[in-house]
Protein backbone atom coordinates (compact mmCIF):
# COMPACT_ATOMS: atom_id res chain seq x y z
CA UNK A 1 0.00 0.00 0.00
CA UNK A 2 1.03 3.59 0.25
CA UNK A 3 4.60 3.80 2.49
CA UNK A 4 6.89 6.65 1.52
CA UNK A 5 10.11 6.34 2.50
CA UNK A 6 13.28 9.38 2.21
CA UNK A 7 16.41 9.25 3.51
CA UNK A 8 18.96 12.55 4.13
CA UNK A 9 21.98 12.95 5.96
CA UNK A 10 22.16 15.76 8.42
CA UNK A 11 25.03 16.76 10.73
CA UNK A 12 26.49 12.93 10.60
CA UNK A 13 22.84 11.01 11.27
CA UNK A 14 21.05 9.18 8.80
CA UNK A 15 17.24 10.57 8.64
CA UNK A 16 14.71 8.61 7.45
CA UNK A 17 11.32 10.46 6.30
CA UNK A 18 8.27 8.24 6.43
CA UNK A 19 5.08 8.45 5.06
CA UNK A 20 1.98 6.78 4.56
CA UNK A 21 0.44 3.94 6.82
CA UNK A 22 2.75 1.26 8.46
CA UNK A 23 1.15 -1.87 8.89
CA UNK A 24 1.56 -5.70 8.35
CA UNK A 25 2.18 -5.09 4.33
CA UNK A 26 4.03 -2.08 4.22
CA UNK A 27 6.53 -2.90 7.44
CA UNK A 28 8.90 -5.09 5.96
CA UNK A 29 9.80 -2.36 3.31
CA UNK A 30 10.59 -0.08 6.52
CA UNK A 31 12.37 -2.61 8.30
CA UNK A 32 14.81 -3.66 4.93
CA UNK A 33 15.72 -0.24 4.72
CA UNK A 34 16.54 0.60 8.69
CA UNK A 35 18.52 -3.02 8.08
CA UNK A 36 20.25 -1.96 5.20
CA UNK A 37 20.99 1.61 6.95
CA UNK A 38 22.83 -0.51 9.79
CA UNK A 39 24.65 -2.53 7.14
CA UNK A 40 26.18 -0.05 5.91
CA UNK A 41 27.46 1.10 9.11
CA UNK A 42 25.17 3.65 9.83
CA UNK A 43 24.13 3.65 13.55
CA UNK A 44 22.71 7.19 14.23
CA UNK A 45 19.41 7.17 12.58
CA UNK A 46 16.89 9.91 12.98
CA UNK A 47 13.03 7.97 11.96
CA UNK A 48 11.13 10.79 10.95
CA UNK A 49 7.14 10.13 11.10
CA UNK A 50 6.59 13.29 10.33
CA UNK A 51 4.29 11.54 7.33
CA UNK A 52 2.69 9.03 9.20
CA UNK A 53 -1.13 8.39 9.44
CA UNK A 54 -1.24 5.34 11.22
CA UNK A 55 1.28 3.00 12.56
CA UNK A 56 0.25 -0.57 14.71
CA UNK A 57 1.83 -3.04 16.29
CA UNK A 58 3.86 -4.05 13.34
CA UNK A 59 5.03 -0.66 12.74
CA UNK A 60 6.17 -0.78 16.15
CA UNK A 61 7.99 -3.88 16.50
CA UNK A 62 10.05 -2.74 13.39
CA UNK A 63 11.04 0.16 15.24
CA UNK A 64 12.11 -1.95 17.97
CA UNK A 65 14.18 -4.37 16.28
CA UNK A 66 15.89 -1.22 14.77
CA UNK A 67 16.52 0.19 18.41
CA UNK A 68 18.22 -2.86 19.17
CA UNK A 69 20.76 -3.39 16.30
CA UNK A 70 21.94 -0.20 16.53
CA UNK A 71 22.46 0.29 20.44
CA UNK A 72 24.33 -3.14 19.93
CA UNK A 73 26.56 -1.10 18.28
CA UNK A 74 26.82 1.60 20.14
CA UNK A 75 24.40 4.08 18.00
CA UNK A 76 20.83 5.16 18.67
CA UNK A 77 17.83 5.89 17.10
CA UNK A 78 15.79 8.69 17.73
CA UNK A 79 11.99 9.43 16.47
CA UNK A 80 10.63 12.78 14.83
CA UNK A 81 6.93 12.31 15.84
CA UNK A 82 4.26 15.26 16.87
CA UNK A 83 1.23 13.69 15.32
CA UNK A 84 -0.89 13.51 18.87
CA UNK A 85 -2.59 10.13 17.32
CA UNK A 86 0.33 8.43 16.21
CA UNK A 87 2.27 9.56 19.31
CA UNK A 88 -1.00 8.17 21.65
CA UNK A 89 -0.02 4.44 20.54
CA UNK A 90 3.99 5.23 21.57
CA UNK A 91 2.33 6.40 25.05
CA UNK A 92 -0.16 3.66 25.76
CA UNK A 93 2.04 1.07 25.12
CA UNK A 94 5.46 2.38 27.03
CA UNK A 95 7.30 2.99 24.38
CA UNK A 96 7.58 6.65 24.68
CA UNK A 97 9.97 5.61 27.56
CA UNK A 98 11.80 3.74 25.66
CA UNK A 99 12.28 5.81 22.02
CA UNK A 100 14.21 9.34 22.51
CA UNK A 101 11.53 11.00 20.72
CA UNK A 102 11.72 15.23 19.27
CA UNK A 103 9.45 17.45 17.78
CA UNK A 104 11.91 17.99 15.28
CA UNK A 105 14.98 16.59 13.75
CA UNK A 106 17.34 18.67 15.52
CA UNK A 107 15.37 17.78 18.45
CA UNK A 108 15.58 14.10 18.19
CA UNK A 109 19.16 14.50 17.50
CA UNK A 110 20.03 16.56 20.67
CA UNK A 111 18.66 13.75 22.40
CA UNK B 1 -24.65 6.09 9.47
CA UNK B 2 -26.73 3.30 10.13
CA UNK B 3 -28.26 5.57 13.12
CA UNK B 4 -30.86 6.81 11.22
CA UNK B 5 -34.21 7.19 13.15
CA UNK B 6 -35.08 3.93 12.65
CA UNK B 7 -32.22 2.30 13.02
CA UNK B 8 -31.29 -0.05 15.89
CA UNK B 9 -28.59 -2.27 15.16
CA UNK B 10 -26.83 -2.30 11.46
CA UNK B 11 -24.54 -5.33 10.70
CA UNK B 12 -21.96 -4.87 8.05
CA UNK B 13 -20.10 -8.25 6.61
CA UNK B 14 -16.30 -7.90 5.40
CA UNK B 15 -14.55 -11.15 4.03
CA UNK B 16 -11.55 -10.55 2.90
CA UNK B 17 -8.61 -13.07 1.60
CA UNK B 18 -5.81 -13.64 4.17
CA UNK B 19 -3.61 -10.78 2.83
CA UNK B 20 -1.16 -8.11 4.24
CA UNK B 21 -2.63 -5.90 1.71
CA UNK B 22 -5.88 -5.67 3.32
CA UNK B 23 -5.39 -4.96 6.68
CA UNK B 24 -6.06 -1.45 5.08
CA UNK B 25 -9.54 -1.77 3.64
CA UNK B 26 -10.56 -3.58 7.43
CA UNK B 27 -9.59 -0.20 9.01
CA UNK B 28 -11.04 1.95 5.91
CA UNK B 29 -14.64 0.18 6.55
CA UNK B 30 -14.39 -0.01 10.45
CA UNK B 31 -13.16 4.15 10.06
CA UNK B 32 -16.07 5.06 7.93
CA UNK B 33 -18.70 3.48 10.25
CA UNK B 34 -17.51 4.87 13.27
CA UNK B 35 -17.28 8.49 11.57
CA UNK B 36 -21.12 7.78 10.72
CA UNK B 37 -21.80 7.51 13.94
CA UNK B 38 -21.49 10.84 15.96
CA UNK B 39 -20.94 9.48 19.22
CA UNK B 40 -17.67 8.28 17.97
CA UNK B 41 -15.19 11.08 17.75
CA UNK B 42 -11.95 11.09 15.54
CA UNK B 43 -9.49 9.70 18.18
CA UNK B 44 -12.19 6.66 19.15
CA UNK B 45 -12.02 6.25 15.49
CA UNK B 46 -8.67 5.60 15.86
CA UNK B 47 -8.84 3.49 18.01
CA UNK B 48 -10.77 1.09 15.88
CA UNK B 49 -8.89 1.68 13.09
CA UNK B 50 -6.37 0.16 15.37
CA UNK B 51 -7.60 -2.89 17.08
CA UNK B 52 -9.16 -3.52 13.65
CA UNK B 53 -5.28 -3.95 12.40
CA UNK B 54 -4.24 -5.82 15.06
CA UNK B 55 -7.25 -8.47 14.96
CA UNK B 56 -6.71 -8.83 11.03
CA UNK B 57 -2.85 -8.70 11.15
CA UNK B 58 -3.01 -11.65 13.78
CA UNK B 59 -5.95 -13.70 11.91
CA UNK B 60 -3.72 -13.18 8.66
CA UNK B 61 -0.23 -14.70 9.71
CA UNK B 62 -2.21 -17.37 12.07
CA UNK B 63 -3.35 -18.42 8.53
CA UNK B 64 -0.64 -17.76 6.28
CA UNK B 65 1.54 -19.83 9.17
CA UNK B 66 -0.34 -23.16 8.26
CA UNK B 67 0.41 -25.42 5.45
CA UNK B 68 -0.98 -24.38 2.17
CA UNK B 69 -4.66 -25.96 1.35
CA UNK B 70 -8.27 -24.32 2.73
CA UNK B 71 -6.95 -22.78 6.47
CA UNK B 72 -4.37 -20.99 4.57
CA UNK B 73 -6.44 -19.81 1.54
CA UNK B 74 -10.13 -19.30 3.47
CA UNK B 75 -11.42 -15.89 3.71
CA UNK B 76 -11.05 -14.03 6.93
CA UNK B 77 -14.11 -12.71 8.23
CA UNK B 78 -15.10 -9.41 10.03
CA UNK B 79 -18.41 -8.76 11.18
CA UNK B 80 -19.41 -5.10 12.36
CA UNK B 81 -22.41 -4.59 14.67
CA UNK B 82 -22.93 -0.89 14.55
CA UNK B 83 -25.80 0.06 16.86
CA UNK B 84 -25.93 3.83 18.24
CA UNK B 85 -23.01 4.39 20.45
CA UNK B 86 -21.73 1.24 20.29
CA UNK B 87 -19.52 -0.84 17.64
CA UNK B 88 -19.19 -4.72 18.13
CA UNK B 89 -16.19 -5.70 15.76
CA UNK B 90 -16.30 -9.87 15.17
CA UNK B 91 -12.95 -10.98 13.38
CA UNK B 92 -13.07 -14.65 12.35
CA UNK B 93 -9.89 -16.40 11.20
CA UNK B 94 -8.77 -20.37 10.11
CA UNK B 95 -5.94 -19.73 11.73
CA UNK B 96 -5.62 -23.27 13.80
CA UNK B 97 -6.59 -21.47 17.44
CA UNK B 98 -4.35 -20.43 19.96
CA UNK B 99 -4.76 -19.77 23.53
CA UNK B 100 -4.96 -16.63 24.54
CA UNK B 101 -4.06 -17.14 28.56
CA UNK B 102 -1.36 -18.72 27.67
CA UNK B 103 0.44 -15.56 25.74
CA UNK B 104 4.67 -15.92 26.13
CA UNK B 105 4.79 -13.17 28.84
CA UNK B 106 7.60 -10.52 27.61
CA UNK B 107 9.50 -8.09 30.04
CA UNK B 108 8.63 -4.59 30.98
CA UNK B 109 9.18 -2.66 27.27
CA UNK B 110 11.36 -0.33 29.42
CA UNK B 111 13.86 -2.95 30.48
CA UNK B 112 16.26 -3.29 27.36
CA UNK B 113 15.96 -7.15 27.15
CA UNK B 114 12.74 -6.03 25.85
CA UNK B 115 14.36 -5.36 22.77
CA UNK B 116 14.88 -8.59 21.80
CA UNK B 117 11.13 -9.17 21.18
CA UNK B 118 9.54 -7.40 17.88
CA UNK B 119 6.10 -9.13 18.29
CA UNK B 120 3.81 -9.14 20.99
CA UNK B 121 2.23 -6.02 21.17
CA UNK B 122 -0.90 -6.43 19.42
CA UNK B 123 -3.04 -8.16 21.48
CA UNK B 124 -2.39 -5.79 24.66
CA UNK B 125 -3.20 -2.99 22.29
CA UNK B 126 -6.22 -4.36 21.86
CA UNK B 127 -6.68 -5.28 25.29
CA UNK B 128 -6.53 -1.58 26.04
CA UNK B 129 -8.55 -0.06 23.23
CA UNK B 130 -11.46 -2.54 23.37
CA UNK B 131 -14.01 -1.97 26.26
CA UNK B 132 -15.11 -5.62 26.12
CA UNK B 133 -12.81 -8.41 24.45
CA UNK B 134 -13.34 -11.86 23.87
CA UNK B 135 -11.40 -14.79 21.91
CA UNK B 136 -13.68 -17.60 21.21
CA UNK B 137 -12.38 -21.15 19.77
CA UNK B 138 -14.18 -21.67 16.70
CA UNK B 139 -14.17 -24.02 13.26
CA UNK B 140 -10.36 -24.53 13.17
CA UNK B 141 -9.97 -21.28 14.51
CA UNK B 142 -10.60 -18.18 16.44
CA UNK B 143 -13.02 -15.35 16.55
CA UNK B 144 -11.75 -12.53 18.28
CA UNK B 145 -14.92 -10.56 19.36
CA UNK B 146 -14.43 -6.90 20.83
CA UNK B 147 -16.51 -4.06 22.04
CA UNK B 148 -15.98 -0.44 21.66
CA UNK B 149 -18.11 2.34 23.50
CA UNK B 150 -17.30 6.22 22.15
CA UNK B 151 -14.87 6.64 25.10
CA UNK B 152 -11.74 4.44 26.59
CA UNK B 153 -11.34 5.14 29.90
CA UNK B 154 -8.40 7.57 30.13
CA UNK B 155 -4.91 6.75 31.66
CA UNK B 156 -4.70 3.04 30.91
CA UNK B 157 -1.47 1.81 29.51
CA UNK B 158 -0.09 -1.79 27.99
CA UNK B 159 1.24 -3.75 31.15
CA UNK C 1 -2.97 -4.93 -3.26
CA UNK C 2 -4.27 -8.14 -4.13
CA UNK C 3 -2.08 -8.07 -7.37
CA UNK C 4 1.03 -9.22 -5.74
CA UNK C 5 3.60 -12.12 -7.13
CA UNK C 6 1.30 -15.14 -5.88
CA UNK C 7 -1.66 -13.31 -6.49
CA UNK C 8 -4.16 -14.91 -9.01
CA UNK C 9 -7.64 -13.49 -8.09
CA UNK C 10 -8.58 -12.07 -5.15
CA UNK C 11 -12.09 -12.72 -3.91
CA UNK C 12 -13.49 -9.81 -1.15
CA UNK C 13 -17.15 -9.74 -0.17
CA UNK C 14 -18.89 -6.94 1.72
CA UNK C 15 -22.22 -7.47 3.09
CA UNK C 16 -24.41 -4.06 4.14
CA UNK C 17 -27.35 -3.39 5.33
CA UNK C 18 -29.97 -1.57 2.60
CA UNK C 19 -29.60 1.83 3.59
CA UNK C 20 -28.62 5.00 1.85
CA UNK C 21 -25.93 5.76 4.35
CA UNK C 22 -23.97 2.97 3.71
CA UNK C 23 -23.57 3.55 -0.17
CA UNK C 24 -20.37 5.24 0.44
CA UNK C 25 -18.71 2.25 2.37
CA UNK C 26 -19.19 0.56 -1.00
CA UNK C 27 -17.43 3.28 -2.99
CA UNK C 28 -14.51 3.34 -0.17
CA UNK C 29 -13.98 -0.50 -1.11
CA UNK C 30 -13.96 -0.25 -4.51
CA UNK C 31 -12.42 2.73 -4.54
CA UNK C 32 -8.96 0.93 -2.13
CA UNK C 33 -9.20 -1.84 -4.40
CA UNK C 34 -9.11 0.30 -7.73
CA UNK C 35 -6.17 1.96 -6.04
CA UNK C 36 -3.96 -0.69 -5.03
CA UNK C 37 -3.37 -2.20 -8.36
CA UNK C 38 -1.41 -0.15 -10.64
CA UNK C 39 -2.88 -0.78 -13.88
CA UNK C 40 -6.27 1.31 -12.56
CA UNK C 41 -5.34 4.99 -12.37
CA UNK C 42 -7.28 7.56 -10.40
CA UNK C 43 -9.81 8.23 -13.03
CA UNK C 44 -10.45 4.89 -13.83
CA UNK C 45 -10.55 4.48 -9.72
CA UNK C 46 -13.79 6.94 -9.89
CA UNK C 47 -15.32 5.29 -12.57
CA UNK C 48 -15.35 2.49 -10.66
CA UNK C 49 -17.04 4.40 -7.41
CA UNK C 50 -19.63 5.93 -9.62
CA UNK C 51 -20.65 2.52 -11.10
CA UNK C 52 -20.81 1.08 -7.61
CA UNK C 53 -22.46 3.86 -6.12
CA UNK C 54 -25.20 3.41 -8.90
CA UNK C 55 -25.80 -0.22 -8.64
CA UNK C 56 -25.88 -0.18 -4.69
CA UNK C 57 -28.41 2.70 -4.80
CA UNK C 58 -30.53 0.73 -7.50
CA UNK C 59 -30.39 -2.63 -5.13
CA UNK C 60 -30.76 -0.18 -2.06
CA UNK C 61 -34.06 1.23 -3.48
CA UNK C 62 -35.46 -2.04 -5.12
CA UNK C 63 -35.03 -3.14 -1.19
CA UNK C 64 -36.78 -0.28 0.65
CA UNK C 65 -39.60 0.21 -2.04
CA UNK C 66 -40.98 -3.82 -0.80
CA UNK C 67 -43.13 -4.20 2.46
CA UNK C 68 -41.48 -4.91 6.02
CA UNK C 69 -40.29 -8.33 5.88
CA UNK C 70 -37.02 -9.67 5.21
CA UNK C 71 -36.45 -8.75 1.40
CA UNK C 72 -36.93 -5.74 2.70
CA UNK C 73 -33.84 -5.79 5.39
CA UNK C 74 -32.07 -8.43 4.21
CA UNK C 75 -28.17 -7.57 3.35
CA UNK C 76 -27.02 -6.33 -0.16
CA UNK C 77 -24.43 -8.02 -1.21
CA UNK C 78 -21.23 -6.95 -3.15
CA UNK C 79 -18.70 -9.19 -4.41
CA UNK C 80 -15.30 -8.00 -5.51
CA UNK C 81 -13.42 -9.96 -8.26
CA UNK C 82 -9.92 -8.77 -8.26
CA UNK C 83 -6.99 -9.81 -10.67
CA UNK C 84 -4.55 -8.55 -12.10
CA UNK C 85 -5.82 -6.00 -14.71
CA UNK C 86 -9.56 -6.47 -14.13
CA UNK C 87 -11.91 -5.95 -11.45
CA UNK C 88 -15.52 -7.75 -11.42
CA UNK C 89 -17.96 -6.32 -9.17
CA UNK C 90 -21.22 -8.23 -8.62
CA UNK C 91 -23.84 -6.42 -6.42
CA UNK C 92 -27.44 -8.61 -5.37
CA UNK C 93 -30.07 -7.31 -3.76
CA UNK C 94 -33.52 -9.30 -2.84
CA UNK C 95 -35.73 -6.20 -4.56
CA UNK C 96 -38.02 -8.45 -6.45
CA UNK C 97 -36.39 -8.07 -9.56
CA UNK C 98 -37.11 -5.85 -12.87
CA UNK C 99 -36.95 -6.62 -16.35
CA UNK C 100 -33.87 -3.97 -17.59
CA UNK C 101 -34.81 -4.56 -21.34
CA UNK C 102 -38.07 -3.08 -20.94
CA UNK C 103 -37.13 0.49 -19.18
CA UNK C 104 -38.67 3.53 -19.30
CA UNK C 105 -37.48 5.36 -22.21
CA UNK C 106 -36.79 9.04 -21.34
CA UNK C 107 -36.59 11.96 -24.11
CA UNK C 108 -33.19 12.89 -24.69
CA UNK C 109 -31.44 15.15 -22.26
CA UNK C 110 -31.18 17.92 -24.07
CA UNK C 111 -34.83 18.13 -25.01
CA UNK C 112 -36.27 20.10 -22.28
CA UNK C 113 -39.16 17.53 -21.50
CA UNK C 114 -36.64 15.62 -20.35
CA UNK C 115 -36.28 17.90 -16.91
CA UNK C 116 -39.77 15.98 -15.88
CA UNK C 117 -37.84 12.72 -15.02
CA UNK C 118 -34.83 13.03 -12.04
CA UNK C 119 -34.03 9.72 -12.49
CA UNK C 120 -33.08 7.05 -14.84
CA UNK C 121 -29.58 7.72 -15.34
CA UNK C 122 -28.10 5.17 -12.89
CA UNK C 123 -28.16 2.32 -15.69
CA UNK C 124 -27.44 4.10 -18.29
CA UNK C 125 -24.28 5.40 -16.74
CA UNK C 126 -23.42 2.11 -15.96
CA UNK C 127 -23.14 0.59 -19.05
CA UNK C 128 -21.39 3.79 -19.93
CA UNK C 129 -18.70 2.92 -17.25
CA UNK C 130 -18.51 -0.53 -17.32
CA UNK C 131 -16.70 -2.78 -20.00
CA UNK C 132 -19.03 -5.68 -19.19
CA UNK C 133 -22.53 -5.78 -17.89
CA UNK C 134 -25.08 -8.18 -16.86
CA UNK C 135 -28.07 -8.21 -14.82
CA UNK C 136 -29.17 -11.47 -13.74
CA UNK C 137 -32.18 -12.63 -12.17
CA UNK C 138 -31.83 -14.28 -8.64
CA UNK C 139 -33.41 -15.30 -5.92
CA UNK C 140 -35.97 -12.84 -5.20
CA UNK C 141 -33.94 -9.96 -7.01
CA UNK C 142 -30.89 -8.99 -8.88
CA UNK C 143 -27.49 -9.50 -9.92
CA UNK C 144 -25.57 -7.00 -11.36
CA UNK C 145 -22.07 -8.21 -12.82
CA UNK C 146 -19.89 -5.45 -13.76
CA UNK C 147 -16.39 -5.61 -15.61
CA UNK C 148 -13.92 -3.20 -15.36
CA UNK C 149 -10.99 -2.90 -17.28
CA UNK C 150 -7.99 -0.27 -16.25
CA UNK C 151 -9.70 1.94 -18.97
CA UNK C 152 -13.05 2.86 -20.51
CA UNK C 153 -12.58 3.34 -24.17
CA UNK C 154 -13.24 7.47 -24.45
CA UNK C 155 -15.82 9.30 -26.30
CA UNK C 156 -18.62 7.10 -25.07
CA UNK C 157 -21.41 8.87 -23.77
CA UNK C 158 -24.38 8.37 -22.49
CA UNK C 159 -27.14 7.80 -25.36
CA UNK D 1 -22.94 11.02 5.46
CA UNK D 2 -20.62 14.24 4.61
CA UNK D 3 -22.56 17.04 2.80
CA UNK D 4 -21.86 20.58 3.37
CA UNK D 5 -24.17 23.71 2.14
CA UNK D 6 -23.37 26.65 2.39
CA UNK D 7 -25.81 29.91 1.31
CA UNK D 8 -24.95 33.14 0.51
CA UNK D 9 -26.22 36.23 -2.01
CA UNK D 10 -24.38 37.66 -4.82
CA UNK D 11 -25.71 40.15 -7.26
CA UNK D 12 -29.57 39.32 -7.18
CA UNK D 13 -28.56 35.37 -7.30
CA UNK D 14 -28.66 32.48 -4.91
CA UNK D 15 -25.45 30.91 -4.27
CA UNK D 16 -25.33 27.65 -2.79
CA UNK D 17 -21.56 26.41 -2.34
CA UNK D 18 -21.79 22.21 -2.41
CA UNK D 19 -19.11 20.53 -0.52
CA UNK D 20 -18.96 16.62 0.19
CA UNK D 21 -20.47 13.37 -1.69
CA UNK D 22 -23.91 13.71 -3.10
CA UNK D 23 -25.61 10.34 -3.53
CA UNK D 24 -28.34 8.69 -2.12
CA UNK D 25 -28.05 9.45 1.19
CA UNK D 26 -26.98 13.20 1.46
CA UNK D 27 -29.06 14.38 -2.06
CA UNK D 28 -32.09 14.80 -0.02
CA UNK D 29 -30.84 17.72 1.81
CA UNK D 30 -29.56 19.29 -1.26
CA UNK D 31 -32.97 18.97 -2.96
CA UNK D 32 -34.73 20.60 0.19
CA UNK D 33 -32.58 23.41 0.27
CA UNK D 34 -33.11 24.16 -3.26
CA UNK D 35 -37.05 23.38 -2.80
CA UNK D 36 -37.02 26.31 0.09
CA UNK D 37 -35.04 28.40 -2.32
CA UNK D 38 -37.69 28.19 -4.93
CA UNK D 39 -40.41 28.53 -2.51
CA UNK D 40 -38.59 32.20 -1.28
CA UNK D 41 -38.58 32.96 -4.45
CA UNK D 42 -35.62 32.54 -5.28
CA UNK D 43 -35.54 31.46 -9.00
CA UNK D 44 -31.96 32.87 -10.03
CA UNK D 45 -29.51 30.12 -8.28
CA UNK D 46 -25.93 29.54 -8.80
CA UNK D 47 -24.72 25.95 -7.48
CA UNK D 48 -21.02 25.97 -6.58
CA UNK D 49 -19.77 22.30 -6.84
CA UNK D 50 -16.19 23.49 -5.51
CA UNK D 51 -16.10 21.39 -2.67
CA UNK D 52 -18.09 18.36 -4.30
CA UNK D 53 -15.70 15.56 -4.06
CA UNK D 54 -18.52 13.24 -5.47
CA UNK D 55 -21.61 13.15 -7.21
CA UNK D 56 -23.82 10.20 -8.98
CA UNK D 57 -27.04 10.14 -10.97
CA UNK D 58 -29.06 10.63 -7.58
CA UNK D 59 -27.24 14.08 -7.08
CA UNK D 60 -27.84 14.92 -10.48
CA UNK D 61 -31.18 14.43 -10.47
CA UNK D 62 -31.83 16.62 -7.96
CA UNK D 63 -30.01 19.08 -9.97
CA UNK D 64 -32.42 18.26 -12.76
CA UNK D 65 -35.73 18.65 -10.72
CA UNK D 66 -34.35 22.19 -9.02
CA UNK D 67 -33.51 23.31 -12.89
CA UNK D 68 -36.81 22.52 -13.85
CA UNK D 69 -38.90 24.46 -11.31
CA UNK D 70 -36.30 27.34 -11.48
CA UNK D 71 -37.18 27.44 -15.71
CA UNK D 72 -41.11 27.00 -15.02
CA UNK D 73 -40.49 30.21 -12.86
CA UNK D 74 -38.72 31.85 -15.69
CA UNK D 75 -35.22 31.62 -13.60
CA UNK D 76 -32.31 29.77 -14.35
CA UNK D 77 -30.21 27.23 -12.43
CA UNK D 78 -26.13 28.07 -13.29
CA UNK D 79 -23.81 25.59 -12.08
CA UNK D 80 -19.88 26.32 -11.24
CA UNK D 81 -17.43 23.49 -11.50
CA UNK D 82 -14.04 22.86 -12.43
CA UNK D 83 -12.84 19.97 -10.96
CA UNK D 84 -12.24 17.22 -14.56
CA UNK D 85 -13.52 14.13 -12.22
CA UNK D 86 -16.93 15.79 -11.58
CA UNK D 87 -17.29 17.77 -14.75
CA UNK D 88 -16.65 14.00 -16.41
CA UNK D 89 -20.04 13.11 -14.51
CA UNK D 90 -21.67 16.15 -16.71
CA UNK D 91 -20.16 15.53 -19.69
CA UNK D 92 -20.81 11.71 -20.40
CA UNK D 93 -24.58 12.10 -18.90
CA UNK D 94 -25.02 15.01 -21.46
CA UNK D 95 -25.74 17.30 -19.10
CA UNK D 96 -23.17 19.92 -19.85
CA UNK D 97 -25.23 20.88 -22.50
CA UNK D 98 -28.47 20.98 -20.13
CA UNK D 99 -27.01 23.44 -17.32
CA UNK D 100 -24.93 26.10 -17.88
CA UNK D 101 -21.65 25.56 -16.13
CA UNK D 102 -19.47 28.08 -15.35
CA UNK D 103 -15.33 28.26 -14.15
CA UNK D 104 -16.38 30.73 -11.08
CA UNK D 105 -19.70 32.20 -9.96
CA UNK D 106 -19.30 35.03 -12.20
CA UNK D 107 -18.96 33.11 -15.09
CA UNK D 108 -21.88 31.23 -14.21
CA UNK D 109 -24.17 34.66 -13.65
CA UNK D 110 -22.77 35.91 -16.57
CA UNK D 111 -24.13 32.86 -18.36
N1 LIG E 1 -6.00 -15.13 15.60
C1 LIG E 1 -4.93 -15.81 16.07
N2 LIG E 1 -4.75 -17.11 15.73
C2 LIG E 1 -3.69 -17.81 16.20
N3 LIG E 1 -2.75 -17.28 17.01
C3 LIG E 1 -2.89 -16.01 17.39
C4 LIG E 1 -3.98 -15.21 16.96
N4 LIG E 1 -3.85 -13.96 17.51
C5 LIG E 1 -2.73 -14.00 18.26
N5 LIG E 1 -2.14 -15.22 18.19
C6 LIG E 1 -0.93 -15.65 18.88
O1 LIG E 1 -0.68 -14.75 19.94
C7 LIG E 1 0.62 -14.16 19.80
C8 LIG E 1 0.64 -12.76 20.33
O2 LIG E 1 -0.14 -11.91 19.50
P1 LIG E 1 0.11 -10.34 19.50
O3 LIG E 1 0.05 -9.85 20.90
O4 LIG E 1 -0.82 -9.73 18.53
O5 LIG E 1 1.59 -10.16 19.04
P2 LIG E 1 2.30 -10.62 17.68
O6 LIG E 1 1.23 -10.96 16.71
O7 LIG E 1 3.11 -9.43 17.28
O8 LIG E 1 3.16 -11.79 18.07
C9 LIG E 1 0.93 -14.29 18.33
O9 LIG E 1 2.32 -14.32 18.11
C10 LIG E 1 0.28 -15.62 17.98
O10 LIG E 1 1.11 -16.69 18.31
N1 LIG F 1 -31.61 -3.75 -8.69
C1 LIG F 1 -32.81 -3.36 -9.14
N2 LIG F 1 -33.95 -3.99 -8.72
C2 LIG F 1 -35.17 -3.61 -9.16
N3 LIG F 1 -35.35 -2.61 -10.03
C3 LIG F 1 -34.27 -1.96 -10.51
C4 LIG F 1 -32.96 -2.28 -10.10
N4 LIG F 1 -32.09 -1.47 -10.75
C5 LIG F 1 -32.83 -0.67 -11.53
N5 LIG F 1 -34.16 -0.95 -11.40
C6 LIG F 1 -35.28 -0.29 -12.11
O1 LIG F 1 -34.75 0.37 -13.23
C7 LIG F 1 -35.10 1.75 -13.20
C8 LIG F 1 -34.00 2.59 -13.84
O2 LIG F 1 -32.82 2.57 -13.03
P1 LIG F 1 -31.75 3.71 -13.17
O3 LIG F 1 -31.37 3.86 -14.59
O4 LIG F 1 -30.64 3.41 -12.21
O5 LIG F 1 -32.49 5.03 -12.75
P2 LIG F 1 -33.24 5.42 -11.40
O6 LIG F 1 -32.80 4.42 -10.36
O7 LIG F 1 -32.78 6.79 -11.12
O8 LIG F 1 -34.71 5.33 -11.73
C9 LIG F 1 -35.33 2.04 -11.74
O9 LIG F 1 -36.17 3.14 -11.56
C10 LIG F 1 -35.95 0.75 -11.25
O10 LIG F 1 -37.30 0.72 -11.55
Amino acid sequence: MDLRLELSEQGGWSVLLVGGEVDVATAPRLREQLIKLVNDQRFQIVVDLGGVDFIDSTGLGVLIGALKRVRTQGGELALVCTERRILKVFEITGLDRVFRIGGTVEEAMAG
Amino acid sequence: MVVGPEAEVEVVVLALPPRPEVVSVARLVVGALAAADPSFDDERGADLRLAVSEACTNAIQAQLGRPAGPSHDAPIELRFEVGPGCIELAVSDHGGGFDPDRLESHPAVTDPARLEYEGGLGIPLIRLLADELEFRAADGGTTVVMTFGPRVSTGRVVS
